[in-house]
């Protein structure tokens, strides 16, 4: 027992910093809730410390298989920490800018890192279901949280009750595998579709509802029509929240789904996100060129990159899954910046949420601009930046695994999406300013969003690194 | 025999009251016929041996959560709401697309395939087992792990609905004493110098 | 006797007149919620008929986490609802549209 | 002499990549530093492009001054740099432009000229990248990001229309390169590897061979680029900037034809043939098409641009004239002739649309304005000017004694052998070529002046006389004494034709 | 100093060039004088040479010199050089090239005299010799092709020398582009010898000649073609560019833009002759085609006679001395297609001389008259400036070929040698240059009338200020007048009848012309003699003469009666049988229509338009037609779900698709 309790030590470590400083909230006075968010960002660097220092050599199994802690989990849990970090430093900027500032903002969020931390370890599907539960609740309170706004809580109620149906969707799915198999523990369940003779298309009828489940969460056509309106909705700040952890946490959930508990029935899994993926790339690339509101034409993106993220799990091959988890990893690094800099750009009482914003970035601000333009070449999959690796792995292992005609039709949409990004490099570069207003924003927020913009570029450069890590995540 | 009979009465009951839940425009209306449902379905889950299952439903949602619903529709004074009919001409679409869905998920769950001999119920359980027991057992000692998550969810249920729930906005006049101090003349009181008027003669 | 497909139609059922509700409401948003809410049912039923035909008490137990779950979720929907009709004064699903495109 | 074992390639990209960020961070205020050295910089890396030459041994087939070290084990993706007979001219090329290029933009860019200096810097260093590059993600990663400064240049610096123009090249060129992605990953899964000389002798089925062939057409025919895929050329070319043209026509273009050398014929060889005949066919179709369409452009860079266009289909034509003429007469002979003809044809090309695009840079940068019809009699006001014009005007109808005549001289030969009408056809080029020439030439240069801000135009400066001189003395010195190019690449062409000519079905 | 010759060829090659890049590039420094002193210097050198190389080959009969100087490149094992041949034939044209050249250097210092372009002038014309030594000394396709465009190019710069006179520029460009045509021709014909010999070394063409004799190849459909007639034919197509054949005539008239050296130089004694040269210089190639040689002699009588006549109708001096080149060159072509290469190059020689004469005399008179060109405008200058007139005199009497000129020898030499001829349109050929004759004579002595004789029609303000021009004009002429009278009776003994030639020229026996006129030659009395014996020629010329001098001197108000009578004629005679109309109508604006056409049509409309920016446009449409999809309605979005759902279920589960 108490060797589990050592496992899931992060877990503890956060659910208990979470509480205290929820108390802590609850007794500060200060309008800028200061401690609050110091308290926040100092329990996301000690779980982190934890999940480093805790990282298994080969996987562990615990609390009767409810719980697994392995390469995956941990790499995962890692970033979602650590992203989420530069994530509340961001959107501290931005509540102290709009003065929609809430302490319960940081508490609420750590509970959705527990419940990510939670899904990217979970070995049974009850646990998967919780963890993804926890997350979701917390998500719809963050977006509704920002009361003043009608948008927010129109696309919180549009989230919620989606997300309630999708979710309603997983637990038929889980309740009828659980019906065919049995079990409950992914292990078990894939034992048992190998060994026991059950009908493979009531599985297949099974699993096509957790799919359904995790392709609503990642934001998969034609489960995706929640994901422009809240990403519009909702204020940056939670939007740039929701548009990167979670998708790893998502991603974990269906890694666990499809590879840890399903893989016996590959084939059909592939065939169907087949279709998913084809689907998230044409609606999302196409869709995105006639936005004119900046955050929504980067929800657009996020569905046509899921679509690419699809590509890798439909190669069915170890690397191949590697290839996602890059390919999420990267994601959520470069939809941090972008959204970063949605938020560098806005002022008080303003989003700069509008295509329009950006025009002239590059006289108002070079060094901005050019951060800009290596995440938005980046998210179109140009080289030497880190999307472009992103595209390339998976695409190499479908390429690998003989899908080449998928490969090609993946591409043809890559160059579609190619226009919306570069749209708005022209607009920073060659369109002339409207206001010269300088960008007002704290020299952290400008530290660590350069840092992240040069990040995507370095990587770019020296991807080896964090390939070799993600493919001895999938395979360690 | 008669299990059998019950159970379709429950079933048609539960179906019935469902759909209504669907068709009223009165969410009050439609609020109790979700209670009915609920009733009804603990009532087949009492067929089906899970006793503890169907008091918690009765319990937890009647009590709770359908109270809740009641306490909402109450204080949004829902009647201005549904002026207008509840439904619209997609009804018949809508309706053969829920149709087509039934289909397709009888056609897998409606099939012999769970006759199986997998699927025999014990039929009779011995006197003194507990439903219950059997549920607490496994809930804090094989389930400890999901126990403590499902707390959390209660606990941030709590945090949510909380924040968005009380509203600061309008209702509170509470002052800021800080923000009386650190008033400055300048911010409160403006001088401005103006030319004393001419007259257009001598202009 | 019952037998499992009984009880797995009657779900399916449910759980199709519940997405129905979804899909076809068009005004009233709590009306939605409620509909969620017998989703979950329709779920739980399934778990239950699972469970008793399995002989497998795991089954319930997820039930049971359903059930603690929904009631979580009801009161994060309706804390929402409340937000929204402070908002829009009106909670009429047509009126949650000013996002589209 | 320690030089033989410096790291030349490498230092030939970097060095002007990262003067290229020195000047970003300079800025813009201090702009005479900036200028020079980037002057100082583009002179350098020439001199290294000019060690490289001395140093290479011209009786050796295959890559040399190779460098080779771990990029990204994880799919034993090497930083695998070499050089060999056909990409060592075409560096030399790149690195003497640039210098031009550096030079032409003295004056001329008030906005952003640390910008300027920094896109063409970094494009150098890409773009001798792209040439040395032996390992085939390598070369992707280099051939993409090339894009990207261009793109900028066209964008920022171009003219009224450069937004639909800049857009459309990338999209365009970007469209190619993506099937060419595809097609490495798959030879990766055939090869094992992304070395390109393993590519090379990759063993693959004549299905896969086409699929593959047409992967790298689009990449490559867009670039070069070949009809009926050309339109977005003179778009770029118009709106660009002097410079942008002028490196957009004299080395972008030749990525294309050097592609085409490196791997649709090595690694496809089968399929080369299978398609040879299309290909000469829309060479063809480029050299005459292209030649009428130029012949009534009204904009001198659009004609330029056009006949950027009908020189390219020389290129091709030589490229796969080989096929043909093994197909009709049975042997090789004359084959050689054709690719180095080829070959010739892009340096020199390279030299002669700079020179032109520079000339009408020249009368821009006075008139502001591309329009043939805005001038007219600038001899009278512009006489030397006029004399290089002239020059330069006859390189490119193909002039015996400029190096504009030994390409065509040596393609047209070849292709007699693969067949009289192809010939035919390609000699058309001799007719049109110094029609749209010369026509320009004159509407623009002779006559008497009717306008009078043609009459007040300045005489080129000591600038510009410097830039056009170092051309007319290249293109001059090739057109008389092209075996420095030639003995440079006789080896490696050869030995490419004899691993063209065989078959790499198994 | 004959040792080593090649240093002498170099020189005569280069010396030119030197003093040309000289005058070019330093005129300003070095000025006007120091211009015409470096150029003239130069081309002395080397016509001083070239005789010196003359008397080295024909007197002290030194072997033929064939030696390639440099590589000027190698590829796929052919090596492409620059080398020399120095054998009769060459020689003899590098003597008249750099002699007329030299003396029209001299003559230019008078004509150009206030020209602002002095020293380019100077430039361009030595450039223009050394370009013309290239492509005579040549012993390789390459370099003759070499030569061949770059003199070209110099007569286009020359052409348009007054580059503000729109007339000027047109005319270049349309040289140019002429025999840019012909020069495709050329170039298919070069690349034809290179395929099937492998060189284009003239010694290695020539000795494997044989083997290709009977080679045939297909060009249309599959009927076969003698490969030597395809690759005559296009040489040929190389020279009827160059030497003004019709119908590729069209640009020599108006090249007569160009001051008037050039066209004595470039436009009558040497360029327009390198078609003919280069004809004899691949004479064992044309031996092997009589259908090539026909083809020759047909256009060649055409152009003979039919330029002939357009010489009649024209008033500008320069003109119709241009029209009568144009005739001229047609006999030499005539004798090319009757094998009679010798007399061919024979009239080039002599005509090089009279016709450069008579367009100096013509120089001189334009000077005199402040350039004015119309003969209408003249008459009566004989008293004003006799010497003009005597050398122009002798000028025409060589042209018309009056006995005992060197005109009348190479001329009737070309008329017996087609007489003999039996090839197919030698008849036509013969009667056409014998009509030649007359045609001539009265074109050549109305112009020496109307010019020189009857009454001045000029107004006096001209006429006062008459006078003899300077002497840096007389000179030349009276240099240029001796060979004219006499040159061609030292010549034709040996040229056309002697081993003049040796093995430069190959003539096969069954067509060798000469040979049969030679049994009955003794020497050059007997030759004369056989003129009066059958005096068709004879007469023809004087009736010539005499109707000319009925026309412009005793009646002259007869022409505007004859033109009136036979007016449709004379109009088509001034439209010059309307080449010019059709060229203009059909090829000039032709290729801009269907450039036009393929722009705004093919780039444009189809390609750009539906394409490229067709496939950008409707994904745009398509974009903002599927975004409607997100109506924002929160049932569509249930509903979407539902529908992938049933989807998913019913391909996956159910099998629908299968």
């Amino acid at each position: 027992m108490s060797a589990d309790l050592i496992v899931a030590l992060p877990e503890i470590i956060l659910f208990a910093l979470a509480c205290l400083i929820l108390i802590v909230e609850a007794y500060s006075k200060d309008p800028l809730h200061t401690l609050t968010y110091w308290t926040t960002q100092i329990a996301l660097l000690i779980t982190l410390a934890l999940i480093m220092s805790s990282c298994p050599k080969e996987a562990v199994i615990a609390f009767n298989g409810g719980f697994i802690s392995d390469g995956m989990s941990a790499i995962l849990k890692a970033f979602m920490c650590g992203i989420t970090f530069i994530v509340f430093l961001y959107s501290y900027e931005y509540l102290k800018e709009h003065k929609t500032i809430k302490g319960e903002y940081f508490v609420l969020g750590l509970f959705a890192v527990l419940g990510m931390m939670i899904m990217a370890s979970a070995y049974s599907l009850l646990s998967i279901y919780l963890g993804l539960e926890l997350l979701s609740l917390s998500l719809y309170a963050m977006v509704a949280m920002q009361r003043e706004s009608e948008s927010a809580s129109e696309a919180a109620m549009k989230y919620f009750i989606l997300g309630a149906l999708a979710s309603g969707m997983l637990l038929y799915g889980i309740s009828m595998i659980y019906g065919l198999t049995g079990h409950l523990q992914l292990a078990d369940i894939t034992e048992a579709i190998t060994n026991d003779s059950i009908n493979r298309s009531y599985l297949v009828f099974g699993m096509i509802f957790l799919i359904i489940g995790a392709a609503f969460k990642l934001g998969a056509a034609p489960f995706h029509m929640w994901v422009p309106d809240v990403y519009q909705g909702a204020p940056t700040s939670v939007t740039l929240f929701i548009s990167t952890a979670p998708k790893l946490a998502a991603f974990a959930m269906t890694m666990r789904l499809l590879v840890d508990g399903l893989f016996p029935l590959v084939s059909d899994w592939q065939s169907i996100l087949m279709v998913l993926a084809v689907l998230s790339m044409g609606v999302g690339n196409i869709i995105a060129i006639a936005q004119t509101n900046i955050k929504r034409m980067l929800a657009y993106s996020t569905i046509a990159h899921v679509g690419f993220l699809f590509l890798g799990l439909i190669a069915g091959t170890i690397a191949g899954f590697s290839g996602s988890m890059f390919y999420i990893i990267s994601y959520a690094l470069m939809s941090m910046g972008a959204f970063g800099m949605i938020i560098l750009l806005g002022r008080n009482n303003f989003e700069a949420e509008l295509l329009n914003d950006f025009k002239g970035l590059a006289e108002r601000s070079p060094w901005f601009a050019f951060i800009m333009l290596c995440l938005m070449f980046s998210m179109a999959g140009v080289p030497p930046f880190l999307g472009f690796w992103s595209k390339w792995f998976v695409l190499k292992e479908l390429v690998t695994s003989g899908f080449v005609s998928l490969a090609a039709v993946a591409v043809v949409f890559s160059i579609i999406g190619a226009y919306y990004y570069l749209r708005i490099v022209k607009l920073m570069y060659f369109d002339k300013a409207e206001s010269m207003t300088a960008i007002k924003a704290s020299k952290q927020m400008r530290m660590v969003l350069s840092v992240n913009g040069l990040l995507i570029l370095v990587l770019g450069l020296a991807p080896n690194a964090l390939m070799a890590l993600c493919l001895s995540a999938i395979a360690g | 025999m008669i299990e059998q009979i019950v159970f379709y009465i429950f079933a048609g009951l539960l179906v019935f009251s469902a759909s209504m839940v669907v068709v009223m425009r009165n969410p009050i209306h439609a609020a109790l016929f979700l209670i009915l449902s609920f009733f009804a379905s603990s009532a087949i889950w009492i067929l089906l041996q899970a006793e503890f299952l169907a008091i918690t439903l009765v319990l937890v949602y009647v009590g709770a959560v359908m109270v809740l619903f009641l306490f909402v529709v109450m204080m949004l004074d829902i009647n201005q709401v549904i002026v207008k009919e509840g439904f619209t001409k997609h009804v018949p679409f809508g309706v053969g697309v829920a149709a087509l869905m039934v289909t397709a998920m009888g056609l897998v769950v409606g099939s012999d395939y769970f006759l199986s001999d997998r699927y025999i119920a014990t039929e009779q359980l011995d006197p003194n087992y507990s439903n219950a027991r059997e549920l607490g057992i496994a809930i804090y000692t094989e389930y400890l792990y999901q126990f403590e998550i499902a707390g959390a969810i209660l606990l941030v249920a709590i945090i949510a609905a909380i924040t968005l729930g009380m509203s600061k906005l309008k209702i509170n006049k509470s002052i800021n004493p800080n923000k009386q101090v650190y008033v400055k003349k300048q911010d409160r009181l403006r001088i401005i110098k103006m030319q004393s008027e001419k007259k257009e003669s001598e202009a | 006797m019952i037998t499992l497909p009984e009880v797995l139609l009657l779900a399916a059922l449910l759980f199709c007149i519940s997405v129905a509700g979804i899909f076809l409401n068009r005004k009233n948003v709590l009306i939605l919620l409620m509909c969620v809410e017998l989703m979950l049912l329709s779920v739980n039923m399934n778990f239950i008929a699972f469970s008793h035909f399995l002989g497998d008490v795991h089954g319930q137990v997820f039930v049971f986490f359903i059930l603690t779950v929904a009631a979580a979720e009801s009161a994060i929907g309706l804390a929402i609802l409340i937000v929204l009709f402070r908002k829009k004064n009106s909670i009429n699903v047509d009126d949650l549209s000013s996002m589209k495109g | 002499m320690t030089l033989s074992n410096l790291p030349l390639l490498s230092m030939l990209i970097w060095t002007p990549i990262l003067g290229g960020i020195w000047v970003l961070i300079a800025g813009d205020r201090q702009e005479e530093t900036v200028k020079y050295f980037s002057l100082a910089v583009s002179f350098i890396t020439f001199v290294f492009s000019v060690i490289l030459y001395c140093q290479f041994d011209t009786t050796y087939a295959g890559m040399q001054f190779v460098e080779e070290t771990k990029w990204i084990e994880a799919f034993n993706i090497k930083y695998h740099l070499g050089v060999d007979g056909i990409a060592l001219p075409l560096i030399l090329l790149t690195t003497f432009t640039t210098i031009l290029v550096i030079l032409s933009a003295w004056e001329v860019i008030e906005k952003r000229i640390s910008y300027y200096m920094c896109a063409f810097l970094i494009l150098t260093g890409l773009m001798n990248a792209v040439f040395v590059a032996l390992d085939a993600i390598l070369f992707y990663v280099f051939w993409e990001a090339m894009l990207i400064p261009m793109f900028l240049i066209i964008g920022i610096w171009g003219g009224p229309n450069r937004v639909y123009a800049t857009i459309k090249f990338f999209l365009y060129t970007f469209l190619g390169s993506v099937f060419m992605l595809v097609a490495f990953l798959y030879l990766y899964t055939v090869a094992g590897s992304f070395n390109i000389e393993a590519l090379h002798n990759a063993p693959l089925s004549l299905t896969a061979q086409k699929l593959i062939f047409i992967a790298f057409f689009l990449a490559f025919a867009v670039k070069i680029p070949m009809w009926p895929v050309h339109t977005w050329l003179p778009d770029a070319h118009v709106e660009a900037p002097t410079g942008g043209s002028v490196v957009l026509a004299a080395i972008m273009l030749k990525m294309g034809g050097y592609g085409f050398l490196r791997f649709s014929l090595p690694i496809t060889p089968d399929a080369s043939l299978f398609f040879s005949n299309a290909m000469i066919v829309l060479s063809l179709i480029g050299i005459v098409y292209i030649g009428f369409v130029a012949l009534v452009q009204e904009d001198m860079k659009k004609l330029i641009a056009y006949s950027s266009i009908s020189h390219m289909g020389f290129v091709t034509l030589g490229f796969f004239i080989p096929f043909a003429i093994v197909a009709g007469t049975g042997s090789d002979s004359g084959a050689i002739m054709g690719m180095e003809g080829a070959m010739m044809q892009m340096i020199s090309h390279g030299f002669i649309s700079a020179a032109m695009f520079l000339c009408v840079g020249v009368m821009y940068d006075r008139l502001h304005s591309r329009m043939i019809k805005d001038y007219g009699g600038v001899v009278n006001s512009m006489p030397y000017f006029a004399a290089f014009m002239m020059l330069f005007v006859m390189a490119n109808s193909g002039l015996p004694g400029t190096s504009g005549f030994v390409g065509e001289f040596l393609v047209i030969l070849s292709s007699y052998k693969a067949s009289f009408w192809i010939a035919f056809t390609a000699a058309l080029t001799l007719i049109l070529g110094a029609a749209y020439s010369l026509w320009m030439y004159k509407r623009v240069v002779f006559g008497d002046v009717t306008k009078e801000d043609v009459a007040e135009l300045k005489d080129i400066n000591s600038r510009e006389a410097f830039i056009l001189f170092m051309l007319a003395i290249v293109v001059i010195m090739f057109g008389v004494w092209p075996a420095p190019i030639f003995d440079v690449m006789h080896v490696t062409v050869e030995q490419l034709i004899d691993h063209v000519l065989q078959s790499k079905i198994l | 100093m004959f040792e080593n010759m090649e240093i002498i060829y170099l020189i005569i090659v280069l010396a030119p060039l030197v003093g040309s890049l000289i005058a070019g590039l330093f005129g300003k420094v070095i000025g006007r004088s120091g211009a015409h002193w470096v150029t003239i210097i130069g081309v002395a050198i080397s016509s001083i040479l070239s005789m010196v190389a003359y008397k080295h080959h024909m007197f002290d009969g030194a072997a033929v010199y064939n030696q390639a100087l440099y590589t000027w490149l190698s590829s796929g094992g052919i090596d492409f050089q620059i080398g020399f041949l120095i054998d009769p034939l060459s020689v003899t044209m590098m003597v008249v090239v750099t002699f007329v050249s030299w003396m029209i250097h001299i003559y230019t210092i008078g004509y150009m005299h206030d020209d602002p372009g002095y020293q380019r002038f100077f430039s361009y014309i030595s450039m223009f010799t050394f370009a013309m030594l290239m492509l005579v000394m040549s012993n390789n396709f390459l370099q003759l092709f070499f030569g061949w465009e770059a003199v070209g190019v110099i007569s286009y710069l020359l052409i348009g020398f007054w580059y503000k006179k729109e007339t000027a520029i047109f005319a270049n460009m349309k040289a140019f582009l002429v025999n840019r045509v012909g020069d495709f021709g050329f170039l298919l014909g070069i690349a034809a010898v290179l395929m099937y010999f492998n060189s284009l070394d003239y010694a290695t063409v020539f000795t494997n000649v044989g083997q290709h004799a009977e080679t045939t190849i297909t060009i249309f459909g599959n009927e076969p073609w003698s490969l030597m007639t395809v690759i005559c034919i296009c040489l040929f197509i190389g020279a009827m560019g160059k030497s003004a054949q019709v119908p590729l005539h069209v640009w020599l008239p108006d090249s007569m833009e160009g001051p008037t050296p050039i066209s004595a130089l470039i436009h009558a004694a040497t360029m327009v002759t390198a078609g003919i040269f280069m004809v004899s210089r691949m004479s064992p190639l044309f031996e092997l085609s009589e259908t090539a040689l026909s083809f020759i002699l047909i256009i060649g009588s055409i152009t003979a006679l039919f330029m002939g006549f357009l010489g009649l109708v024209q008033n500008d001096i320069k003109r119709v001395v241009a029209y009568s080149t144009l005739s001229q060159l047609g006999y030499m072509t005539v004798a090319l297609g009757a094998s009679a290469y010798a007399a061919a190059m024979f009239h080039l020689v002599t005509h090089a001389f009279f016709k450069a004469l008579l367009f100096l005399a013509a120089g001189s008179v334009i000077i005199v008259m402040h350039h004015e060109q119309d003969m209408r405008k003249m008459g009566g200058l004989y008293k004003a400036m006799p010497i003009t007139w005597l050398t122009c005199f002798i000028g025409t009497l060589a042209l018309i070929g009056f006995p005992g000129t060197s005109g009348f020898f190479s001329k009737d030499a070309i008329i017996e040698a087609v007489h003999h001829s039996s090839l197919y349109g030698a008849h036509f050929a013969y009667y056409s240059v014998l009509i030649g004759v007359f045609i001539t004579a009265l074109y050549s002595f109305r112009l020496l009338f109307m010019t020189f004789h009857g009454e001045q029609r000029m107004d006096t303000e001209t006429w006062k200020h008459l006078h003899e021009a300077p002497a840096v004009v007389t000179v030349p002429l009276s240099v240029l007048a001796i060979p004219s009278l006499i040159l061609g009776a030292f010549l034709i003994g040996p040229m056309l009848f002697g081993e003049y030639y040796g093995d430069a020229i190959y003539v096969a026996s069954k067509h060798d012309v000469l040979a049969e006129i030679g049994h009955d030659y003794h020497g050059i009395g007997g030759f004369i003699m056989h003129a009066f014996k059958h005096p068709l020629v004879l007469i023809l010329m004087s009736s010539g003469i005499f109707v000319a001098w009925l026309c412009y001197i005793k009646f002259p108000e007869l022409p505007g009666k004859i033109v009136s009578k036979f007016g449709f004629i004379h109009k088509i005679l001034l439209n010059k049988y309307g080449f010019d109309d059709f060229n203009q109508l059909v090829f000039a604006r032709g290729t801009r229509e269907i450039g036009q056409l393929l722009w705004k049509i093919g780039d444009v409309k189809i390609i750009d338009g539906l394409f490229v920016n067709g496939t950008a446009r409707s994904v745009g449409i398509i974009s903002n037609m599927v975004r409607n999809i997100q109506s924002g309605y929160l049932y569509h979005y249930a509903f979407a779900i539902i529908i992938g759902l049933l989807v998913l279920l019913g391909v996956f589960v159910h099998g629908i698709l299968n």
